[in-house]
């Protein structure tokens, strides 16, 4: 007979729950309202939904760095804090982009809030842990809601992406169970630290095995983030979902995953496997080369920033790669920089979201539209442009303070050539975006009709765009404090 | 004195862009009188200083600083001494006569206001030239005559060969003025100053092979300034320009910028004797080579630029052997009976509506007799005979070659001065005497303004008299320049003259016999020779054929197809190539999902492939 | 006697098998089969360990692995009603108009 | 021995089986394998003295999975043959068969190590899921209720997503409504 | 008043926010005057400096980003002070000559942003601030091409902008690596360029760094062969586009190269000699002859400036006083000549819509004005002794000649060539009779474009003449700096070559 167990409450530690069980709680809020009372307006969901998340974001700083819960099965430490403050930052720029002056399918739904707060919840779960279990389940769950998320757009095109994204994150699920399978095999555990423990006790013997473990864990990590070659349903998703789902999605996943992913490979690249270095350095490069050299090539907007998403991935993997405390600070670093210019020009994309496909068959943003925008929306076409020049790390905006930190990092690693290839891809990855600048500032426009680039725009819109663009402009102010706080608590969490 | 200096430098300048302030406007008198009147106070100082400096003193004055970097210090420092007041002196005597004379000369030109502009700003260059202190003001002056000497011969600008000779000129200058450049680079860096007197004081510390380069590179800028062979050709092309400026810049002063540069060098020069000899060897094969071309010519005002070519040939011949003073001497004779003579063929210009082929004149002595009295007295001195000017300082440099042992040089010069004689009067008769072929082509000659006539009279009096000046002169310039004795007995001397004389004579008689004959028949016109001579040894052909056609031809390929074709187009191949790898890699992208989750599996199985095959040393 | 390097042996042959069925499918139905395929063969992995190590762990992740499949039918289910009333066809080649 | 027989034997049904379900091309076929495939798996189970993973295996994919894509097989009228253009069917095998050939290679060498400690030992004497369910709702009451909140959102996803209101898009077909109503 | 630099660099970009707000009718009158006040300012920065100290002066520190050692840092020296003048001064030349009628708004804001861009580069002495200013004038230039250029404007813009941005991303790479190696040798971050300067590398790090900032500069020069972008930008780009691009723009390159990799690799910058020499002899001669082979004539302009900016990288090279001396002096007779030139082919650009030499001929009779100023400037550009070019390539090929004997009669072929080209170009166009009918009725420079080309004409011409004031401060600090060089060189043959003073001067 097994033994009675008695737990107290104090080991528990039930505050390292509190930001998830707030999110899911009010999701749930949420469908009780919704069985309450039917035919609720979306503005109150969305602002019970910010409101969630605010205090959602509170229980995140309420944490305590360091500390273990549950049965160790939470590990709250830097990372998993400071990737909580993105995740929810980006999700609270996020949700007030329902508030478009248009109506959307998917916005009439209050379970669409609840989702989302179930599927914030999920990827805090997936960065809070190092259990493999819980970071599966996790995933898992976000995924699930994020596959709903993208079809609730209801278009045939959100159905495709929503059923690519499906399928392929099943099969990236089989690879990392099979992976989570081959290090439960060789050591006996599923909690990351004690797996790395056990590793280093053994001086990494079975290293072929591990290896083919690995393998599997970055197959499946690298779909969820996105690297070649499992990144081929980026685009897809990206063009079927709508823009600012695709903007969300640019983001938050990633960061989830980045912090996963610097879980798993951090123990090995810092107990110096070097097989994992090796790979992920060529991961890495052909990310960045092959995602840029594919939205050189790009005739719709969104497409060409779902690509120039995955190279900015591939860009921030190397920071992984890399292994130290600046690099892995810098990766964060990169990713809020990230976070405000990407979702602003996908929120851009949002606000000129028409009905029909005026200038092109299959494209709802071919560059054509954007056509002369200087001489019709002045404004618009200048945050747009702003947005791109970030992207592609003109400085001094956004994006550039993170690839010099990152490429600072490689440079102090002495990956030399790592920075050499990261500033050729920059470099060609302008063309791209200059292309959409080219359109806007430099022919004619094609049509006179004002209205198609603020179909959808309403103030909060506007808001959150304008916040975009001043972040992104003056990010410079930005850099100092936000990498102080990175860096402490990339510090406090030994990477 | 300082006062008297910076007269006769910047009253020409003033004058210049007094003019210049009127350039585009319609001709305006004033312009004309006003440049004349201000060369004329130029005139004056420069005289004055002349008195000054004869007798020993020196007037040295600097302006203010110009450029000053590192060690390099120029200021705009000028000197008088008695070479440069001998410049001075000739520089704006020729120039306030060619200023007077074009008054008239051009009367019915739109663009006279722009003419007297150009002419005061090239005086004014060409005092820069002769009184700077150190070489890098020379070498503003220098820049400054090529500059107005482009323009002037570009003047008449919408004929084009006019503006092809007026480029011609500038850019053979400008080959010219790069050995000059490099000299003065040489002479910095060797000396540490471009002053003249820091410089002059260190030659003998120097090494021989330095101080070589430094007089060769020198004399580079001087063969083109003086047009000598090979750079020669631009000269005869520059007849182009109106003729007043063929007088005064392309007969009495600019070309004698790089004689004038080789006797301020002479500290320099007289220390390298096989530069030197190489200087009088050139003079002496350019006297010739010139000469001959001169013979067959049919163009009046060529012929007159040949002779200066081989006049010049003479100077160098002088400053080559070391006769420094007498080069000088020469340089000044020379453009006095020079400028009449192209004053003079300017009036038949005019008289037969600018016309330049002396085959269709003839007779014209009956309407010009003027005209024909000065070009004659300019002929006679030119071709050497006493008591004209001409004989004076021609007869000194070929008894400065025979004293100096250069025996081969003597004869060349003793027979160019035969030819010299031919040519000069070849030209007098033809155009003046003989059969009135003119009306055939129905000219209507007639004399030139009588103040025209009157302004060539201080030249035509200067040409007959300068000569009797040599003893002053060499009194005068010997606080500059080395004067020798010459050692030569005195029946050796008086033979070199009877002998001299005697080939002038000859010539002159020859030409006088032949052309009141008719001149030479058609057959002569066949021959080799003269079609050799005519075509000027074929050389503006050759630089046509080999070295422009060529370059242009290279400048072609070197755009078209090297920097478009191959330079640009690499770049633009590197871009188009990680574009067309980017459609290609597009297939990765087909939209099959299928096809998605096998390259997944593909990656999977590269990884997993590295994972068992890869395995790196931990 | 039957050793961990069996099952594991039998796991990665019931996953390759489950590979095969998730690149050579392309109803969408029968390539939601494949899925689980893949992992049920990981659970077996996992049971086995579990048993060889004599550590719960395994049966655990395997129960969430469980768990896990049965969410993904219903969404995956929920998917391919949408687009099958929208297209009538559930053939992978009917979903291509996003390319490039 | 039995061991040996009982292992040998089912995973040769089970291999069939499972090949039978990708290589069919009679869906019905194909989901009635993968049935069988599933219990011989929670055979495996009961093999492995994890007596409660397979009770769990049986009931929830025998019972609920394979009934919701019977359901499923139905509501898509796929109960016959099937069409499937299958493009490089030998790429597919090349693929696969390398990855399990792979795998078969790293899976051949025994585990060595000697720092396995297991954290949740099975104790004797204890009933399989009597000691599942104590760490499953200790160790692993998290993550059981995070799988918790994950059905409920596949649950709440499969309602809406098979639910009538997809039907229409509010964007597409109705054009009044395409302002928000009040907003503007 | 401490933080002119600072109103220097941010003045236009605030003028040009301010800008959106004006009339559309007096944008042109608001820009005039905002580019006058700018000019002012940098006059009052010019006569406020104190000429005989040779380092920096108005000195601006404020921390960016601390813990990463970058921060905003400005401050001006005698080789940078002329540069901001002519970068004002030219912005308000260009703007009153400024001859655009669409969307004039907008032009004249990204001029004024393209202002702050501009003078931001001269005057910060970090490399993160000295980068970011380097790589956002790339954008208003962008936009003045592709807007407003001609045919092939597009496809320029863009080739301009990734090429540039490319090589300057590998400078960028090169920074990093530097602020790394500082780091290890001091323990602290720093991206300050007088820092940087303090630091000695041993050789072999020296020259990959060289290389690394070298293909950066070169690129922005532009070296042979990186050049071929030039061109096309010349080519397409409007009047004021070339203009700015040519007098300014192209100067960042070589104001780098004084400014970066001589005082931090000297020993690297003497080993590179060579290998920079033969390139700037290949852009000498070379392009001076594809230059003799244009038809257009602003690709003339665009291609002697290629030839012109070798003689300045040139000078650069010299390593010592004189040589480095004239070559910044030449950047800024460059920029003023090479200005003038480009407005001038823009007069006749607006008035005919063609910029072909076979268009032309006669125009002297047509526009004699026009004719006497082009005049003027094509000599300046041969070079001419009293004219601001003649100071600058004489002291360059000078110092240079001190390296190399061949090589400087080789880049001497400059005035050759220089001479050949920018002739035949006068010739072709304004020479000879006027054929076309078109060109019978042009009208002559009016009002604005004669006050704008007489005011350059002045500058070129005073500064030919009396240009010690520009000079003396300039000499200073290059003298300062040779030396420091000098001093700082590792290697035995770099101490050799680097001679801060070969010739003393004469005491006065």
């Amino acid at each position: 007979m097994l033994e009675p167990i008695s737990v107290s409450m104090e080991s528990l530690n039930l505050g390292t729950l509190a930001p998830m069980l707030v999110a899911i709680a009010g999701g749930l809020g949420i469908l009780i309202i919704d069985l309450i009372k039917k035919d609720l307006d979306k503005t109150l969901y969305v602002m019970l939904s910010i409101l969630i998340l605010v205090v959602d974001l509170g229980a995140v700083f309420g944490q305590r760095i360091g500390d273990r819960g549950f049965f160790d099965v939470m590990l709250i430490d830097g990372i998993a804090v400071l990737s909580q403050i993105v995740i929810l930052a980006a999700s609270m720029l996020f949700i007030p982009l329902a508030l478009t002056s248009r109506r959307f399918h998917e916005f009439s739904y209050p379970e669409f809030f609840a989702l989302f707060l179930f599927m914030v919840a999920g990827f805090q779960f997936m960065v809070a842990s190092d259990n493999l279990i819980l970071i599966f389940v996790g995933l898992e769950t976000a995924s699930l809601a994020l596959y709903t998320l993208i079809a609730l757009h209801n278009r045939e095109r959100s159905f495709e992406a929503a059923i690519k994204y499906f399928v392929m994150g099943a099969l990236a699920a089989g690879f990392y169970v099979m992976g989570a399978m081959i290090f439960y095999a060789l050591t006996g555990s599923v909690e990351l630290y004690k797996i790395a423990e056990v590793l280093k006790a053994g001086d990494f013997a079975n290293m072929t095995i591990l290896l083919v473990g690995v393998s599997f864990m970055i197959a499946a990590l690298g779909f969820k983030l996105s690297m070649v070659p499992f990144h081929t349903w980026t685009p897809d998703v990206y063009e079927g979902a709508s823009a600012t789902l695709a903007g969300y999605m640019s983001v938050v996943p990633k960061i989830a995953g980045f912090v996963v992913a610097m879980r798993i490979f951090g123990f090995l690249i810092q107990s110096d496997v070097v097989w994992v270095r090796d790979v992920l350095y060529a991961a890495v490069v052909i990310t960045m080369t092959l995602a840029n050299i594919m939205a050189l090539v790009q005739h719709d907007v969104k497409r060409m920033l779902a690509f120039s998403s995955i190279s900015h991935a591939g860009f921030v993997m190397a920071a992984i790669m890399i292994g130290t405390t600046q690099a892995n600070s810098a990766l964060f670093l990169y990713w809020i920089m990230f976070l405000f210019t990407n979702l602003g020009a996908f929120a851009m994309l949002w606000v000129s979201r028409h009905k029909d496909k005026v200038w092109h068959d299959r494209f709802d943003h071919p560059y054509e539209k954007f056509s002369g925008m200087i001489q019709i929306k002045p404004v618009g076409a200048v945050i747009m442009a702003l947005f791109m020049l970030s992207l592609a790390g003109v400085p001094p905006f956004s994006l550039f303070w993170g690839k010099l930190y990152v490429m600072s990092a490689a440079v102090n690693s002495d990956y030399i050539v790592l920075a050499l290839i990261m500033a050729i891809n920059s470099a060609i990855s302008v063309y791209y975006y200059l292309k959409l600048i080219v359109y806007m500032f430099l022919k004619d426009p094609t049509q006179n009709e004002g209205t198609i680039y603020e179909q959808n725009t309403s103030k909060p819109l506007q808001t959150i765009i304008g916040f975009s663009a001043f972040m992104t402009v003056f990010a410079v102010v930005a850099v100092e404090p936000i990498l102080e706080i990175i860096t402490t608590y990339v510090q406090a969490s030994g990477f | 004195m300082e006062t008297y200096l910076y007269t006769a430098l910047f009253a020409p300048l003033v004058g210049s862009l007094f003019a210049a302030l009127f350039a585009d406007k319609p001709k305006n008198l004033v312009t004309g009188i006003a440049t004349s009147t201000l060369l004329f106070v130029s005139w004056i100082s420069s005289v004055v200083l002349l008195l000054h400096v004869a007798h020993g003193e020196e007037v040295h004055v600097k302006l203010m600083d110009w450029i000053h970097a590192g060690g390099l210090v120029i200021p705009f420092g000028f000197i008088v001494d008695q070479v440069t007041a001998t410049m001075m002196f000739v520089v704006t005597t020729v120039s306030a006569v060619v200023h007077v004379y074009s008054i008239g000369y051009m009367d019915h030109d739109k663009s006279f206001n722009r003419f007297f502009a150009w002419l005061s700003a090239f005086v004014f260059s060409m005092m820069v030239l002769v009184m700077s202190d150190n070489f890098a003001g020379l070498f503003i002056g220098w820049e400054g005559v090529g500059l107005c000497s482009w323009a002037l011969i570009g003047f008449w600008y919408h004929k084009e060969s006019a503006s092809w000779a007026a480029n011609e000129a500038f850019i053979m200058n400008r080959i010219a003025d790069l050995g000059m450049l490099i000299g003065i680079f040489l002479i910095y860096w060797n000396f540490g100053s471009l002053q003249y007197d820091v410089v002059f004081e260190q030659v003998a510390d120097k090494d021989h092979g330095l101080l070589m380069m430094v007089t060769a590179f020198l004399f580079i800028g001087a063969m083109g300034k003086s047009a000598q062979f090979p750079l020669h050709t631009w000269l005869a092309d520059a007849m182009e320009g109106p003729t007043p400026v063929s007088a005064l810049i392309h007969a009495a002063t600019m070309v004698t910028a790089g004689v004038y540069l080789v006797i301020r060098a002479n500290p320099l020069y007289s220390v390298v004797p096989e530069v030197s000899l190489f200087v009088a060897s050139l003079g002496a094969f350019v006297a010739m080579f010139a000469a001959s071309m001169a013979l067959v010519n049919r163009d009046l005002k060529r012929i007159i630029a040949y002779s200066t070519l081989s006049q010049l040939g003479y100077m160098f011949v002088a400053a080559g052997v070391g006769a420094y003073w007498v080069a000088l001497f020469h340089l000044m004779t020379h453009a006095f009976f020079k400028a009449l003579l192209f004053l003079g063929a300017g009036n038949v210009m005019h008289a037969m509506d600018d016309e330049l082929d002396i085959f269709k004149m003839g007779g014209l002595a009956k309407k010009m007799q003027w005209t024909m009295i000065l070009m004659t007295i300019a002929s006679v001195a030119l071709a050497g005979i006493y008591p004209f000017a001409g004989f004076f300082s021609k007869d000194k440099i070929l008894e400065a070659a025979f004293a100096t042992d250069h025996y081969v040089l003597w004869t060349i010069l003793w027979i160019t001065a035969g030819l010299t004689a031919f040519y000069s009067f070849r030209l007098v008769m033809l155009v003046f005497f003989g059969e009135e072929r003119y009306k055939i082509f129905g000219y209507h000659p007639h004399e030139a303004y009588r103040f025209m006539l009157w302004a060539m009279a201080p030249l035509a009096v200067l040409a007959v008299i300068a000569g009797f000046f040599e003893h002053s002169f060499v009194h005068m310039i010997e606080h500059v320049l080395p004067v020798e004795e010459h050692h030569i007995s005195t029946f050796t001397f008086w033979t070199l003259i009877i002998v001299t004389q005697a080939i002038a004579l000859g010539g002159i008689g020859f030409a006088v016999w032949k052309y009141s004959k008719g001149g030479f028949s058609k057959k002569w016109e066949e021959t080799f020779i003269y079609q050799l001579l005519f075509n000027q040894y074929y050389i503006p052909k050759i630089y046509d054929e080999y070295i422009c056609k060529p370059y242009g031809e290279l400048s072609r390929i070197f755009w078209k197809d090297l920097d478009l074709k191959i330079v640009d187009a690499t770049v633009d191949f590197i871009a188009t190539t990680i574009y067309k790898s980017g459609m290609v890699s597009r297939v990765v992208q087909s939209g099959n999902l299928s096809n998605m989750l096998r390259w997944m599996g593909v990656g999977l199985l590269i990884l997993l492939l590295a994972a068992i095959f890869y395995s790196p040393v931990r | 006697m039957i050793t961990l390097s069996h099952y594991l042996i039998l796991s990665a042959i019931l996953f390759s098998i489950g590979l095969v069925g998730v690149y050579r499918r392309k109803n969408l139905l029968l390539l939601l089969f494949s899925t689980e395929i893949l992992l049920n063969a990981v659970n077996i992995g996992f049971a086995a360990i579990s048993k060889f190590y004599g550590d719960l762990t395994g049966q655990m992740f395997a129960f969430f692995i469980v768990a896990v499949a049965a969410s993904e039918v219903a969404v995956g289910l929920g998917l391919m009603i949408v687009w099958y009333k929208r297209r009538g066809t559930l053939d992978i080649d009917s979903m291509q108009s996003m390319h490039g | 021995m039995f061991e040996a027989i009982a292992f040998y034997l089912f995973s040769a049904v089970t291999i069939a089986m499972f090949t039978i379900t990708v290589m069919s091309k009679n869906a019905l076929y194909a989901m009635s394998a993968l049935a069988a495939g599933m219990i011989m798996i929670s055979g495996f189970f009961f093999l492995l003295d994890a007596d409660f993973l397979g009770v769990v295996q049986i009931i929830v994919y025998t019972g609920a999975v394979m009934a919701l894509y019977a359901f499923g097989m139905m509501f898509f009228d796929t109960t016959r043959e099937v069409k499937e253009n299958i493009r490089a069917p030998k790429l597919v095998f090349l693929l696969s068969g390398m990855t399990a050939l792979l795998l078969v290679i790293a899976f051949v060498a025994p585990i060595v190590s000697d720092h396995i400690e297991a954290l949740y030992p099975m104790v004797e004497g204890v009933q399989n899921p009597q000691a599942v369910g104590v760490v499953l709702f200790t160790k692993y009451l998290v993550p059981f209720e995070v799988a918790a909140v994950m059905l409920l959102v596949a649950m709440i996803a499969g309602i809406i997503l098979a639910g009538k209101k997809m039907d229409e898009s509010l964007t597409l077909k109705i054009d009044d409504e395409f302002q928000e109503k009040g907003a503007q | 008043m401490d933080h002119i630099l600072s109103v220097l660099v941010f003045f236009p970009a605030i003028a040009g926010l301010l800008g959106f707000v004006v009339s559309k009718e007096s944008i042109r009158a608001y820009g005039l005057s905002v580019a006058a006040i700018e000019f002012l300012l940098s006059l009052w920065l010019w006569f406020s400096f104190d000429g005989s100290y040779p380092g920096f002066q108005f000195v601006e520190v404020l921390p960016l980003i601390p813990s990463f050692g970058i921060n905003y840092y400005l401050g001006v020296d005698g080789i940078s002070l002329f540069i901001v003048v002519l970068s004002t001064f030219i912005t308000l030349v260009g703007m009153i000559a400024l001859s655009v009628e669409k969307d004039l708004k907008n032009m004249i804001i990204s001029l004024l942003f393209l202002e702050m861009t501009m003078v931001g580069v001269f005057v910060s002495l970090d490399a993160i601030v000295f980068y970011v200013f380097w790589e956002l004038s790339l954008v208003p230039m962008l936009y003045i091409i592709g807007a407003w250029g001609g045919n092939l404007r597009i496809y320029a813009a863009i080739k301009f902008f990734l090429y540039t941005f490319a090589g300057s991303l590998i400078m960028l790479v090169g920074m990093l690596v530097m602020a790394y190696l500082y780091h290890e040798a001091t323990g602290v971050w720093s991206f300050s360029i007088t820092e940087w300067h303090r630091l000695i590398l041993p050789e072999n790090y020296q020259i990959w760094l060289f290389i690394a900032f070298f293909i950066g500069l070169a690129i922005k020069v532009p070296m042979f062969p990186f050049h071929t972008w030039l061109p096309y930008a010349h080519g397409q780009a409007p009047t004021i586009g070339s203009v700015i691009l040519a007098a300014v723009l192209l100067k960042m390159g070589t104001y780098g190269l004084v400014r970066l990799p001589l005082p931090m690799f000297p020993d690297a910058s003497v080993y590179m000699i060579f290998p920079v020499a033969i390139l700037s002899l290949i852009m000498i001669i070379y392009t001076a002859m594809v230059a003799y082979a244009q038809e257009d004539m602003k690709q003339v302009i665009a291609y002697s400036s290629i030839s012109h900016m070798g003689v300045i990288v040139l000078g650069t090279f010299a390593m010592n006083p004189e040589g480095i001396t004239g070559s910044v002096f030449f950047m800024l007779s460059h920029g003023i000549v090479s200005g003038a030139l480009f407005m001038l082919v823009g007069v006749i650009y607006d008035r005919r819509h063609t910029k072909l030499m076979s268009e032309f001929g006669g125009l002297a009779h047509v526009m004699p004005r026009y004719g006497t100023i082009m005049g003027i400037m094509v000599m300046a550009s041969v070079g001419l002794p009293l004219t601001m070019s003649f100071v600058g390539e004489f002291l360059s090929l000078a110092g240079f000649y001190q390296v190399s004997h061949t090589m400087t009669i080789l880049a001497g072929t400059s005035i050759i060539l220089g001479a050949v080209y920018m002739l035949s170009l006068y010739k072709k166009s304004f020479f000879g009779e006027v054929t076309k009918e078109e060109n019978k009725n042009l009208k002559d420079l009016d009002g604005k474009e004669s006050m704008a080309l007489w005011t350059l004409v002045l500058v070129t011409v005073w500064l030919g003449v009396y240009p010690k004031p520009v000079l003396e401060p300039i000499n200073t600090s290059v003298e300062s700096l040779v030396s420091f060089m000098h001093k700082k060189a590792i290697t035995k043959e770099a101490k050799e070559v680097i001679k801060p003073k070969v010739i003393e001067r004469e005491a006065e």
